[in-house]
């Protein structure tokens, strides 16, 4: 057991942090971020030029294949760009389902020609891509999804909606899965392909969440017309298709959940006055600190223990399932304590008025999201049971019957 | 024994119940919570109509003259309706704190306007975020004036006078705190709307610049004072979170009962059966412990304290739980703006930090059944 | 709201507590238990001389018709006469089972002749009953029992195992549940019986539990002979049956977990000095104080709410159905955490050497048994959601297939 | 970065599982439980031959001369097997104190005898039900004698000598602390077999008149030496929880997999597979934070006490709710005695209060975390 870099892993973190001292600005610990009020479309902007800058050095996806822009190299590589990265002051947040999820599955499914033509793109942040999966009656249950695509000719028509588009709004491309046939059984009657998000009859529209931001979108699909030749995998298979790319989704490592964690609890609580004292002094306030700090140092030591499987060329265990489950939970948990040690005050939401700049109410009002988002608690302990354990399956009554004799709701 | 109300109080409530069923849909709060009205005056308008604004005011002082189980039953239907008026600042705590310390003049002053609606009222006692103490308290009272910021003050941009709870000396001790009645829209006070996690609830900063205050009570009695208008009021906030946890379950359930995933309803799935079932369990058990301290309210009894500790952390712990599964339930539609859960998940917060979070009330909790067993 | 008696309720307790004034000694606050020690043949002498006075008095079983020797009188009668009763000494514990659910069974189902010659000496503890529903491989899942019994002649001959049988080694009857026709439907082919307890071929042995104790035993039948005369209900229709014993049994209203409570660890926190001081005055020792007191409230309040419907004539609500699975969790709670008050002295078993007699160490052996007894956590939440709230059932796969076609494991 | 064991060290530990799944089958610590012996002597000795007794023992002073990340994996197997032998007193604790505290002629007097097995050590803190703190420990050293009673000693009434805390003075400070070895079959010492939750691991009422005390560290520092030992000693027992709450996993899996109830395994059903879930959960978060902590130890690193505090406490919470929830999942066979799941429950408690329980150390670890934020 040892912290350090092996030597091979500290020559790569070297030539990191080298390159990223000629190219990029160092952040400052606790001053304001550089890109706090500006507009969408000038932080990307900027996340395009930074992004086409690293996948110049090959920095963009490390463990890509080199005849792609990457370098063949290892996960572990990957995560000591991120560490370096982390300290500079850079764009983030619109490529990475793109990268680590749509073209992965691209690179699967896709014709050579294709790859040609989107890869690069991609990786430079000058396409940007989403993905298309969820529908208002199928969260948990994807696979019970409505959208229908019909054959004509050469190409298909899509009709139906799709929704929680994460970057829909800004997106070139989407790899979707739709029903191509209702009368096969769920599982069987879907197909994928990749759209044009810019393509005639989709709109995309925001929706707002109950933290008033809107990350997600609706996209409405009204006879788009769909090339064949952008299907991924056979027609019927798309199920298969989709399997590889929620493949990818876990296998990208988690870090938290955002929001507040022990850090603004303990500044909160070195701050505050209780009957009895400090809330730091607080016997009460520390049993909860502790409790959160093993579970949060629980989930960080579980994921050097996956880097380290990463990093001996081994298949990481199921340890990486249990991140969000924690995570989430945790996060509702000290925001909503954080709230009940500033008392009457912690109600008030403005950030002048509000500690910490009302990081406890943002995060309280972020956290209900990040519970169900990406799998719900609930789906999440049933992958534990099922993939981790090994328990059998619930009793599925939607198996063996075709999709359109199955019941349905809202 | 008879521990459930009577029938004529269940008349009453299921009238409130119908009236706010039709009068107060969730497209109300909502309209509060997307509009700039501070609350809801059609509604306020038809609620003081109906009386509830004086219902335990004495006939004497221009009310119903009604008992405090009638106010809990008004108060749990408020609850589940997310009325966003100023009734509980106006009730629970001003009406509360003169029927508990006014002198005859104050009650023949202020009790009737307050039943008519003619004042609403409020009690001043944050000063941020922090826990108000008579050690944390700064806003100062001295020679009959004011002078300090107090905040939040719920409904304090609407209302016509705040009882304000002030310090008349530095030494940190309870006796150094008074209570005040202070017209909020006289001279020397200002005060500014403030953004809160529910603003179907509005809250102000209210500031004192020497402002006239008139004293509420002996002034070395007002933090006992406080804390026994907050007894009163902790149980019929109670009523109040008791009301909307229940709602919750409700909407839970008939979303689990219509939705379907992997060909059965949601409701199916003991994930969801167990949850629904630990939400219905908090509520009984917040229910039970509102009734009991519905009971203490009523009789004046003793126990109060204990009691009302007992229903604030237990329907505080239930609604909180509600709100949040509520959401969980619902999966992703449920953590939209256009899905309604978002507003019980905000009254839920609110209520259970209004009166100061549940942490404080289970040391006050301790510290009464310590004093209960060494009697 | 009134926790006043009724001028009638009150009359009645008057009555009640004349009776036992003249009839048993009171209970001291703090003394010793006067029963401990005793060994169960002293304790059941007393305990039927007890039940016998009770009867005379029409005191025993007051809600029972008086022609079954009881007043017609009403559960709040019941409840009265039980909290006066508590505070005498007097000896507990053996007849509860037969006249709170076997005896009823019989009154719905066995004829006059029987009820003649049964009710009364049970009534008057002269003879005891017990219950034999569950087996080693039929717990949660009642109906998924295996006991055989096969018509011959007018007899039936019964072969199989019960298990967690209260007092069947003290027994004179019992009534059974078993299976005549495992060729139908599992819940078709029960069958319902009283039978002699003394009967040959019923061998009754204690099952020692964790704790060290035996509260419950099994019972192995072998070729025991039963006259048809002792059937309840039609063949095939003991479920039914069954289901009206189970009525019986959810309508006796809980009590608490037994073990220890708010006093004990109040009490122990009280003489206890933890780092900062006393554990009484320790923040999170009192928020846990402060948080099952609320819980307990919240049960004995239900409790109230739940004999205010019964002195109205009404029928419970379903308030009731949340006693153990909040009592029976907490009880463990507080015993794990009263030992852990007492740290590395938690572990002492010694009544000399624990404090409270060692009252934490033995309730948390009591506890996880609690949990699981008259229905596990899991099938009590199960109950509340589908019989409470009415949500659908989980998906049944045992229930349209013969009974010997179902899988069965250990 | 390599946070994960050494091919060497899964080597080793794949061999002490094959003894000990060999040696020590479930009715081995049941026979402890139920028979009159203090231990299984026959599995102690075969331990000794493995040379387990003296994995950290230098080689110069006749162990083995390993490091602590293999007696950390060979903890996790002795956790697992419940193996009722006095290894965790002899070699976590007694050991380490010499290794800690220990002079140069110390460690040759015991180590070698401590690593053959000719001798069992033990540390004695705990005073009966109390917390053990400076304050509140009255055994007494003066003049190298000691008088005073221990209770429990862990193989107390087995043990060769033990590691004694005692006080020099009443003034409650650390430094009136101080070590001592005091031979348990010397003059002056009488003791007594106590019963406890977990009689599988023996312990001890040690009473001290007057018996001859050897120093062990400086007089003044027994409050801090003891505190080092008990955070290494944290971070192996936190192995052998981690270990017995992944059998527990195991067993309350194959349990459910193999139990139907209305016509299923009980293992399908989400109420079964969401306890499950949870307890894999706790585990691997028991388990990464005791692998912390064996790099700390391993390493000396500065961060022991926070690393050990944190595997403590989470492999406590792991142990503890896995070993209740295994007897749930079994329902009534469940909680017999001829079932092995209570073996379990008694031994997760007996580990998650011996050194204290996790209340103290969720204080000393915040403690810890304000030093290094300050720092």
């Amino acid at each position: 057991m040892d912290f350090n870099d092996s030597p091979e892993e500290a020559a790569f973190r070297a030539e990191v942090k080298n390159w990223l001292a000629s190219n990029a600005t160092l952040r400052t610990e606790g001053s304001d971020d550089p890109y706090a009020g500006m507009s969408e479309k000038e932080l990307l902007k900027l996340a395009r030029e930074w992004q086409s800058k690293k996948a110049n050095a090959r920095f963009a996806q490390i463990t890509w294949p080199e005849e792609f822009g990457g370098r063949g190299g290892t996960p572990i590589q990957s995560v000591i760009y991120g560490q370096e990265e982390a300290k500079y002051a850079v764009p983030r947040g619109f490529f990475e389902i793109g990268l680590g999820m749509c073209v992965p599955t691209m690179m699967a499914f896709a014709s050579k020609e294709q790859l040609e033509r989107y890869v690069s793109p991609a990786l430079h942040g000058e396409e940007i891509w989403c993905q298309l999966f969820s529908e208002p009656s199928a969260g948990s249950d994807v696979a019970g999804l409505k959208t229908r695509c019909v054959k004509d000719g050469d190409d298909w028509i899509l009709n139906g909606q799709k929704v929680w588009t994460s970057g829909a709004h800004f997106s070139d491309f989407g790899i979707i899965v739709a029903r191509s046939d209702p009368k096969a059984r769920k599982h069987k009657g879907l197909t994928f392909f990749f759209i044009d998000m810019k393509a005639p009859g989709v709109e995309v529209r925001p929706i707002k969440q109950i933290s008033g931001a809107s990350n997600f979108n609706e996209v409405y699909f009204t006879d788009v017309r769909i090339p064949d030749s952008q299907r991924l995998g056979e027609v019927g298979e798309g199920w298969k298709v989709a399997l590889t790319t929620l493949m990818h989704e876990r296998l990208a490592i988690g870090g938290g959940s955002g929001g507040v964690d022990l850090r603004e609890l303990m500044s909160l609580a070195q701050s505050m006055e209780l009957e009895d004292g400090p809330a730091m002094a607080n016997a009460a306030v520390r049993e909860k600190i502790a409790d959160w700090y093993v579970r949060a140092k629980g989930l960080q030591y579980t994921r050097y223990r996956t880097l380290t499987a990463l990093s001996k060329g081994e298949i990481p265990g199921p340890e990486s399932s249990i991140g969000k489950v924690v995570s989430a939970p945790k996060l509702q948990e000290i925001a909503s304590f954080g709230m009940e040690i500033e008392d009457m005050g912690g109600i008030l939401t403005d950030p002048d008025l509000a500690p910490l700049d009302a990081a406890m109410q943002q995060s309280y009002f972020w956290a209900p999201g990040i519970r169900i988002a990406g799998g719900t608690d609930e789906i999440l302990r049933n992958i534990i049971a099922e993939r981790v354990l090994g328990l059998p399956g619930d009793i599925r009554v939607d198996k063996d019957k075709p999709y359109d004799e199955l019941p349905s709701g809202h | 024994m008879n521990f459930d109300f009577s029938d004529d109080q269940k008349f009453l409530k299921d009238q409130a119940n119908k009236f706010l069923t039709e009068r107060c849909e969730t497209t109300v709060p909502r309209g509060i919570l997307e509009g700039d009205a501070p609350y809801d005056k059609k509604l306020w308008q038809a609620i003081v109509e109906m009386g509830w604004t004086g219902v335990t005011i004495p006939e004497e002082y221009g009310g119903l003259g009604l008992g405090y189980l009638e106010l809990c039953v008004i108060a749990e239907e408020l609850g589940r309706s997310l009325a966003p008026v100023p009734f509980s600042s106006s009730v629970y705590l001003a009406t509360e704190a003169l029927l508990v310390a006014g002198t005859d003049d104050q009650k023949k002053k202020y009790l009737p306007k307050l039943a008519s609606g003619e004042l609403i009222g409020t009690f001043a006692l944050a000063e941020g975020a922090k826990v108000p103490l008579p050690k944390t308290i700064v806003t100062k009272l001295s020679g009959g004036k004011i002078s300090g910021t107090k905040l939040p003050v719920p409904d304090g941009d609407v209302a016509d006078f705040a009882i304000v709870a002030a310090v008349t000396d530095s030494s940190g001790s309870e006796s150094s705190v008074a209570l005040s009645i202070v017209d909020l829209t006289g001279k020397g006070v200002k005060r500014a709307s403030v953004g809160t996690i529910d603003p179907t609830r509005s809250h102000a900063a209210v500031t004192f610049d020497n402002a006239d205050a008139e004293a509420l009570g002996d002034s070395d009695a007002g933090w006992a004072l406080t804390r026994r208008v907050f007894d009163r009021a902790a149980v019929l906030f109670s009523f109040e979170q008791v009301g909307g946890a229940d709602r919750c379950l409700e909407m839970a359930k008939d979303y689990a009962m219509g939705r379907y995933a992997f060909g059965r309803q949601i409701a199916s799935f003991q994930a969801i059966k167990h949850k629904l079932a630990d939400m219905y369990i908090k509520n009984q058990l917040g229910r039970s412990n509102a009734y009991y301290g519905a009971w203490a309210l009523s009789t004046d009894a003793p126990e109060l304290p204990i009691a009302a500790a007992g229903a604030r952390i237990s329907a505080s712990e239930a609604y909180d739980y509600a709100s949040k599964e509520l959401i969980q339930t619902h999966g992703g539609i449920g953590f939209t703006w256009e899905m309604d859960c978002h507003l019980f998940l905000r009254r839920a917060k609110l209520l259970s930090l209004c009166l100061g979070g549940p942490r404080g009330w289970k040391d006050r909790l301790v510290s009464a059944l310590e004093r209960r067993n060494a009697a």
